[in-house]
């Protein structure tokens, strides 16, 4: 409850931040030319600067070209990629019907976009509350599959990196160095290869009965997280000394105090860092779920497949564009929280020679 | 309020490879502040952590008022300790860093807690910075804190593992004077950590010197410094050190001349320094600090060796002077005696202050073997 | 919030009680044709009490199909071209497809004669069509005054406006594509695959003379011979004609004010023969362990559908779909463009459906490609895509 | 520093060890365990899985699952070894891996360093909106980028180029300057490649990225100014300074990426099927392609299998030697 | 090699909140040694980077022989510093490090380098680390190779900041000496900061003393040590620091009496020290140093005021004894003079010995305005 608070906390010290970013700006500006006139900075100095600043922003322009280009096809009218007359579509046929379509007739917030509200049950079939869904006859979408999934990776992914990170870091036992090599060796396995194990994978799935079940595939997303995160967290704890652990115990506490009043809190951009990946993990694949899942239990990246796929030769790119920006903001969301936390967590200091 | 006696404790690290504290025999009395000094990495720390069970010895035991607590967890142990590293909590408030052990080792209430935090803080002079995370701090703030931190939980034996080190002198004069008050005070059993052997001479009611593992010397400071059982002790208690100058001894029993030709030094020694001592014929080390120099300026001063002057360093109240006698000859005079570089100035000791080392055992050879024996125990 | 959990019932519909028999569908349908096909499944099942679980899954249906029916996993029918027909009839352990000739009450012969050809294999019948489709001429009516009878003419009007340099063409065509190139290739009666000898027939005088023919028309299109490069030249209003799939008339029929579709134009006085797929009901070799009530509820919809004359002419009316239902078609109450496309698959031929087809279109698409890029001369490219052919049956 | 910092944590792992509540010596491994089991069930099945369909002779993937195969030992490896195919294949793939290394560390050093520098106002937002490209699945951008690299001349690129022509044109520049558009980025196999590689750069950089600027925010400015005092000027801090301080992250990120280069599949499927005429298929189209088109399961079993045992060698060779795994080793 | 001039130098920070370094006039003359002291946080590292070109002066010039390189970029200046936490390329070995600075400013061949730095190696005692990198060295050996680093480029200007301070006390005084020998033979001018200010009276040929941006005193640290310009720098230098006592004088032109009443105190001063000074009736500061106060052991002892002794801190040569008079009252004495705690004893000072302080300016009152002018050029 508290994380999710300060979750909240921070989002927000994000967005004010975010906001008033123009003001900043303004007053370096002004300072800018007061210096100017009071002498204390050159002009070249200034021009130095800003020359500097446009060339970034040029470069960030040209680098995040693709996106603003498929940012203005997903307003257009239609559904082409593409115009014969120029590169961006005619601005005076923007419209954001695109985006209307997937939240009220996409399958993303509920199916064919049949807005419901959750509802308490008491005395439900499944226990003394249960929990469903009102006002909607079709039933929630796949943006809540994908939610659940994540979820699940999220937990699954988190419960064994963090005790496995810690392990590699501070203890030794039979076996360490060997586990840490397979899991440094598989880093980079697994993700391009899940199409070429995507059959094995399947067989193994059904012997089992465990296809379209997305806990399962939740569980899927976290093993195949498991090997790059727990080596990062490890580096990353590596780098935090044993004396604070040391000072908490000659403080009188016990193991778990010192893992949730020390460890935790200390890791906590490590932390941030694996929450993004172990969360792109399982929010961005959609072969595997393709193949395991059936339609009613798609997440959001197979219907998004699905979008591009869905006209016999062509994709109705305003609506495949406008699913796929509202697709990547919770991610958006989750890394602009977490930026300082993410730069500092990536540091590997350790690595340097 | 607890005795600490530490018997044969031996850290061996890397499969014995390295053997940090060799045999160590050691008693605190109740309330007593004994300080631990010696060079870097000669196992003070080691010997620190062991004792509060951060550490397991390889053989020996670590017992609390006789009672065996070598195999007691450290968190069950009464004993507080100050980081060399500070080990504040990075994450935590000032006020949270010091109040985490009460929290954790005591039933104090919130407020209770915090009133003790209150307290502690204004001790130290860092009221002001209690809701300060740790890298707002300067060095000697953190150090404030992290002595706060282990001092607010009252326990029964302190640990201090060079406390003072990041403070410049004035800082450290005062917190020197306060942790004795408390430790006093709060009749606290204290094991104090130091490389720095004019804290260990000020802070200690007892001084043990530590080298390469080994227990050297324990005693009272005034004891060790008039009397160290062998030149590595001599060598390292006292500031600036003691001056060291190879010489040959010719004795017949009675009498002895100590001699060394490259520095033209000859002194005599009396019948009653002479007896009682196995002083033989042969190659010594002798030892002299330098307040016990006294310089003659006079053109053709006296004294037991003639020296020409390298460097005068005024310290205010005196003044060091460089003599070639051997390289770092210091002598220690007082402020008037004010001889120019390149000066030649008579230089001598007397016997009484003289110290004599043998060569290979390092012992002194006018302290006997009791001497000797009582002086690590 | 739980919307995990075990999902769907999967394929084994057979839970007793009611009369009817559940079986499952899976389709790949734009969203027009899956709400109409939507609608005319509840109208069956309040007709037969028959329950029909359709599904969408999405992506490549036929890789879809390819890990769900060896695992048990499968639909019990699906809709798609017949053009897989032969691929999915000659497996064996396990079979894919199932023969429902006695399931099927229905004579075959109410369909046209490609139509019941198309959904038979080795005398055993695995579906049952419902609509055809090929290639025509799409023009644009505001730049083309008449629409071009002969190659010739095409060509001269393509001339007019052809610049490149200006943003204009003088055609939209996805050159590479084999489905949409075949009507050229075959325009001179060479066959792409003989199912006579079930030999590919590349390297024929006819098929080079007709990839001759391609290569005139291959100058006015746009530079990318992708699908969608392709459509745009023509829907923006920069190219007089298309050559395209009914499936593109509802989308350029808003784009273009005055769209005219006809056949392609003759080409030495021959008939361009273009390809048509033949839209089927699927029946899936999961109905042979299934309960008859499945069984039933299977062959029954895909029955009812294809045989019912109202849907198959709405079909024509609002998709586009081209009749295979010989009543219909003799009908003649057809819109134009759908007679322009009817008139189009008639020249044509049907996929073939021998599972050695599936050797030729990536060899093809190749040789085309590398012909479209000048890296190759038609005459060699299509001598290496024959051979590679040959080589990999 | 930080490797002594290191050496600290280890040497401090024994003696937390040995300070810790539990005398059996292998708690540690419990903690593990459940990972390991997680994903040998998962990911390391799956692998040996289709090593045993690589050994049959297996032709669609219903035939593996319905139990139709037989096994036919290393007829496949054999046959793969024979086919050309397969090694032009794994040519342009490692040429892939090293052309789009090579630029991809160029262009994320620059951005890393410009969006570090201190003339930079707003460089924070900066940072965040480079980084943005991660958050999309590749499935998205890889489409994008195709309609980008249409040949056609309205295509995205040869209109730039076109425009380009214009503006050169009308300052009279010599021909040499033009280009001559359109250009078929597809069409053409090295165009296609250059295509390609653009693609996996700016797919790949986000990342590289992030961990350079954290890199470089480690670098204490006083080397710099170290340097400057030694009479260093900005070319020769960047070599004695800079590059020295980020050489181990962006190694690391090399290596990372480049194995999942690889593997890149998306781009050379979405763009043109690794064509033209499978000139630039990469191994793993190479393998899909096998099982798909030609229905040759168990031969792409054994080119997955292939793959995968080049990407593990890969990866040994670059923790080997790339010092990847410090802190594995030691202790 | 060069005259260093600092003129009216002045450094603020986040626009004017923070004023560095304010106005600093100095200048130190061709291969002269100044060291700069002063407490944490009082610019001592501002001043020496604007020398270093490190960072730009808000307003002032820095000259070298009187040629103004204040816009001068730091790679071109003829400066060498070692940093106050040494700054090695970690990358690089002990060797490339040294050789690294010659490499960019001088054209000598890599021999040449590498003979310059075995030599200067060989001077330091490092020579068997050349081929280490940075982090295999102890703090004190990372140091060396800063210094050494700096030294082997023979600039005109050194500046060294606070390179020491991680030594241990034996070290550290050999280090010291090689240090000024060096300086002393190639005749560089060098500018030394450090927060130790025993350190900067051995060390500097002059002392410059700095608190909150502001210059307090220059001068030779005899100089400063017995004539300090103000109550700060009378504290500041000098260790244990002078004692302070809040006194009342009442003066009639000709003598004067300087009166405690809680403490006790009552001095009379002679004519010739009231005469000449503006002391006026009123509040003073008086100071006076340690080791001029002369205690009385015996039970009635006098004095100029009787106290109790809290504490006696042996430190070897003498011993520190702990009064009440005030806080913080310590007097040094000979080490035969020893008191026990609690003992009453007889305070005295020498009217010599003794400094009154303006309470409001601080300036001592003995000066004269010219000698307090005088005092910072
Ligand atoms: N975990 C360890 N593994 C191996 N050797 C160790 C370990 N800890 C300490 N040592 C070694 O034991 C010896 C004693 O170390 P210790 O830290 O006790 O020294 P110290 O007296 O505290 O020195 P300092 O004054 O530098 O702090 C050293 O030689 C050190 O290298
Ligand atoms: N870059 C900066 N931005 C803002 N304030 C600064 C900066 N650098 C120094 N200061 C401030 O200027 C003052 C002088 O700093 P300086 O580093 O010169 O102190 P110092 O005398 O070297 O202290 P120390 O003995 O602790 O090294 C301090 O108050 C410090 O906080
Ligand atoms: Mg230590
Ligand atoms: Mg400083």
């Amino acid at each position: 409850m508290s994380a999710i608070r300060s979750f909240a906390a921070l989002v927000a010290a994000k967005l004010v931040a975010f906001a008033t970013a123009p003001k900043r700006f303004v007053v370096t500006v002004q300072r800018a030319i007061y210096d100017l006139r009071t002498g204390k900075r050159t002009p070249w100095d200034v021009a130095k600067s800003v020359l500097m600043t446009l060339f970034g922003l040029a470069m960030v322009l040209v680098l995040l070209f693709p996106l603003f280009w498929i940012f203005a096809a997903s307003l257009a009218e239609g559904t082409r990629l593409f115009t014969t007359s120029g590169i961006f579509p005619d601005p005076s046929t923007y419209n954001l019907g695109a985006y209307r379509w997937v939240i009220f007739e996409s399958d993303f917030f509920f199916v064919d976009g049949d807005w419901g509200y959750p509802q308490l049950v008491l005395g439900g079939s499944g226990g003394l509350v249960s929990f469903r869904w009102a006002g909607t006859e079709t039933g929630p979408g796949a943006v809540f599959n994908s939610l659940y999934i994540v979820s699940v990776t999220l937990a699954a992914g988190f419960g064994m990196i963090v005790p496995a990170a810690y392990a590699f870091s501070r203890r030794k036992f039979v076996g360490r160095k060997r586990i840490l090599y397979g899991y440094v060796l598989f880093t980079q396995i697994g993700a391009g290869l899940s199409i070429a194990t995507l059959v094995a994978l399947y067989s193994l799935f059904s012997s089992y009965g465990l296809t379209n079940n997305l806990f399962v595939l939740g569980l899927f997303y976290a093993a195949s997280a498991i090997p790059f995160n727990t080596w990062l967290l490890k580096t990353y704890m590596d780098n935090i000394p044993v004396s604070y652990e040391e000072a908490a115990m000659v403080d009188g506490a016990s193991f778990f105090d010192t893992i949730r009043e020390v460890i935790l809190p200390l890791t906590k951009p490590g932390l941030a860092v694996v929450l993004i990946f172990v969360w792109l993990a399982g929010w961005n694949e959609f072969i595997i779920a393709q193949t395991l899942l059936r339609p009613e239990n798609y997440p959001l990246s197979v219907e998004l497949y699905n979008i591009a796929t869905e006209g016999r030769f062509s994709t109705p790119w305003t609506r495949f564009a406008a699913f796929a920006n509202l697709f990547a903001l919770p991610v958006a969301i989750v890394y602009f929280a977490a930026q300082r936390s993410v730069e500092d967590g990536l540091s590997f200091g350790g690595m340097e020679g | 309020m607890a005795r600490v006696t530490l018997d044969t404790l031996r850290k061996e690290f890397d499969r014995g490879t390295i053997v940090a504290v060799d045999d160590l025999d050691l008693e605190i009395d109740d309330g007593e502040f004994v300080t631990v000094v010696g060079p870097s990495g000669c196992g003070k720390t080691t010997t620190l952590r062991m004792v509060a069970g951060l550490e397991e010895p390889t053989s020996g035991t670590v017992s609390f008022d006789d009672e065996d607590i070598t195999e007691v967890h450290a968190k069950e142990r009464p004993v507080a300790m100050v980081f060399q590293n500070y080990a504040l909590y990075p994450h935590k408030t000032v006020r949270q860093n010091m109040a985490f052990g009460l929290k954790m080792s005591t039933d104090m209430t919130t407020e209770e807690r915090h009133e003790r935090v209150r307290e502690m803080a204004e001790m130290m002079g860092i009221e002001d910075l209690l809701d300060d995370k740790p890298d707002e701090l300067s060095g000697g703030q953190k150090q404030r804190v992290a002595l706060g931190r282990a001092i607010a939980r009252e326990p029964e034996v302190f640990l201090f593992d060079e406390p003072l080190s990041n403070l410049d002198a004035k800082l450290r004069t005062e917190m020197r004077a306060e942790i004795q008050k408390l430790q006093k005070e709060f009749g606290v059993t204290a094991m104090y950590v130091t490389h720095d052997q004019e804290e260990a001479m000020t802070m200690g009611d007892r001084l043990a010197i530590l080298n390469d593992g080994e227990l050297q010397q324990v005693g009272a400071p005034t004891e060790v410094y008039q009397n160290p059982v062998n030149e590595f002790v001599a060598g390292f208690i006292g500031s600036p050190s003691m001056n060291f100058l190879d010489v040959d001894v010719e004795t017949d029993g009675t009498t002895a001349t100590i001699r060394n030709e490259d520095a033209g030094f000859e002194l005599s020694l009396s019948p009653e320094y002479v007896r009682g001592n196995d002083l033989r014929n042969g190659r010594y080390t002798l030892g002299i600090r330098p307040e016990n120099i006294v310089l003659d300026e006079s053109p053709n001063g006296e004294g037991n060796l003639r020296s020409t002057v390298e460097v005068v360093e005024p310290i205010g109240s005196d003044n060091y002077v460089h003599l070639t006698v051997t390289e770092d000859f210091l002598a220690r005079s007082p402020a008037d005696v004010k001889p120019e570089a390149g000066d030649e100035v008579g230089v001598s000791f007397a016997e009484e202050d003289i110290h004599l080392f043998d060569p290979e055992t390092g012992e002194d050879v006018f302290l006997t073997d009791e001497e000797i024996a009582a002086a690590v125990a | 919030i739980s919307t995990g959990g075990s999902g769907g019932d999967g394929s084994d519909g057979s839970d007793g009680g009611d009369a009817g028999g559940t079986a499952t569908l899976w389709t790949d349908l734009s969203d027009g044709e899956d709400e109409a096909m939507s609608a005319y499944i509840d109208e069956y099942e309040s007709e037969s009490g028959d329950t029909i679980d359709k599904n969408e899954p999405g992506g490549e249906l036929d890789q879809q199909l390819e890990t769900a029916i060896p695992s048990g996993e499968g639909p019990d029918s699906w809709i798609w071209a017949h053009d897989w027909i032969g691929r999915f009839a000659v497996r064996e352990e396990p079979p894919f497809l199932y023969d429902a000739s006695d399931d099927v009450d229905a004579s075959l012969d109410v369909f046209t004669e490609t139509a019941q050809e198309a959904v038979q294999f080795d005398g055993a019948l695995h579906g049952l069509p419902f609509a055809s489709e090929t290639v025509a001429l799409f023009y644009n009516e505001d730049m083309v005054d008449e629409p071009p009878e002969t190659l010739d003419d095409m060509i001269s009007t393509m001339d007019e406006f052809h610049n490149p340099e200006n943003g204009e063409y003088g055609l939209s065509y996805p050159v590479t594509n084999p489905y949409f190139v075949s009507g050229f290739i075959q325009a001179y009666g060479g066959d792409i695959f003989d199912t006579e000898s079930l030999e590919n027939d590349l390297d024929s005088e006819a098929c080079k003379r007709g990839m001759d023919a391609l290569e005139r028309v291959s100058d006015y299109v746009p530079a990318d011979p992708g699908y969608e490069s392709q459509i745009v030249a023509f829907a923006d209003g920069a190219a007089p004609f298309a050559i395209n799939g009914p499936w593109e008339i509802a989308n350029l029929s808003e784009e273009i004010e005055n769209l005219g579709v006809t056949t392609l134009p003759t080409i030495d006085g021959n008939n361009p023969r273009t390809y048509s797929g033949i839209q089927t009901f699927y029946f899936s070799a999961m109905l042979s362990d299934a309960d008859q009530s499945t069984v039933d509820a299977a062959t029954g919809l895909a029955e009812w559908y294809t045989t019912n004359e109202e849907i198959i002419q709405t079909n024509a009316e609002e998709q586009g779909y081209i009749p295979v239902l010989s009543s219909v078609v003799e009908d003649g109450n057809l819109s134009e463009d759908v007679r322009a496309f009817a008139q189009q698959v008639d020249h044509g031929v049907p996929i073939p459906t021998h599972p050695n087809m599936n050797a030729v279109w990536t060899p093809l698409t190749e040789a085309l490609t590398r012909v479209f890029n000048g890296n190759q001369e038609s005459g060699p490219a299509l001598d290496q895509a024959a051979s590679e052919i040959r080589e990999n049956q | 520093m930080a490797s002594s910092q290191l050496d600290v944590g280890g040497g401090g792992l024994s003696r937390l060890r040995s300070a810790l509540p539990f005398s059996g010596h292998d708690w540690g491994l419990l903690l593990v365990i459940p990972g390991v089991i997680l994903f040998s069930s998962f990911m390391l099945y799956p692998i040996v899985y289709l090593f045993y369909i690589s050994l049959t002779d297996a032709t669609f993937a219903g035939s593996v699952i319905g139990g139709g195969a037989e096994l036919i030992g290393l007829a496949n490896y054999a046959q793969l070894l024979r086919d050309p195919q397969f090694w032009s294949s794994m040519s342009t793939t490692w040429l892939f891996v090293a052309v789009s290394l090579v630029v991809k560390v160029f262009v994320a050093v620059g951005i890393a360093l410009l969006l570090n520098h201190a003339r930079v106002v707003g460089k924070r937002y900066m940072r965040a909106a480079v980084i943005v490209p991660l958050g999309f699945p590749g499935i998205f951008t890889i489409t994008v980028w195709r309609g980008m690299f249409s040949d056609a001349r309205f295509g995205v690129f040869n209109t730039v180029l076109g425009r380009y022509n214009e503006f050169m044109s009308a300052l009279s520049a010599p021909q040499v300057l033009l280009f001559d558009v359109p250009i078929g980025f597809l069409s053409g196999r090295w165009e296609a490649f250059f295509a390609y590689v653009t693609t996996e750069v700016w797919l790949a950089y986000p990342f590289m990225v992030i961990i350079i600027v954290s890199a470089l925010q480690d670098v204490p400015e006083s080397l710099h100014e170290a340097a400057m005092v030694d009479g260093a000027g900005w070319l020769q801090r960047f070599r004695t300074v800079t590059l020295p301080a980020i050489k181990g992250p962006v190694l690391f990120a090399s290596i990372l990426t480049a194995a999942t280069s690889f593997q890149q599949f998306l781009i050379p499927w979405v763009f043109n099927r690794g064509g033209p005429a499978r000139q630039n298929e990469l191994i793993i189209v190479y393998g899909y392609r096998e099982a798909i088109s030609f229905n040759e399961f168990g031969l792409s079993a054994a080119i997955l299998i292939v793959a995968i045992a080049f990407v593990g060698l890969f990866m040994l060779v670059a923790v080997r030697y790339g010092g990847l795994a410090e802190g594995v080793g030691e202790q």
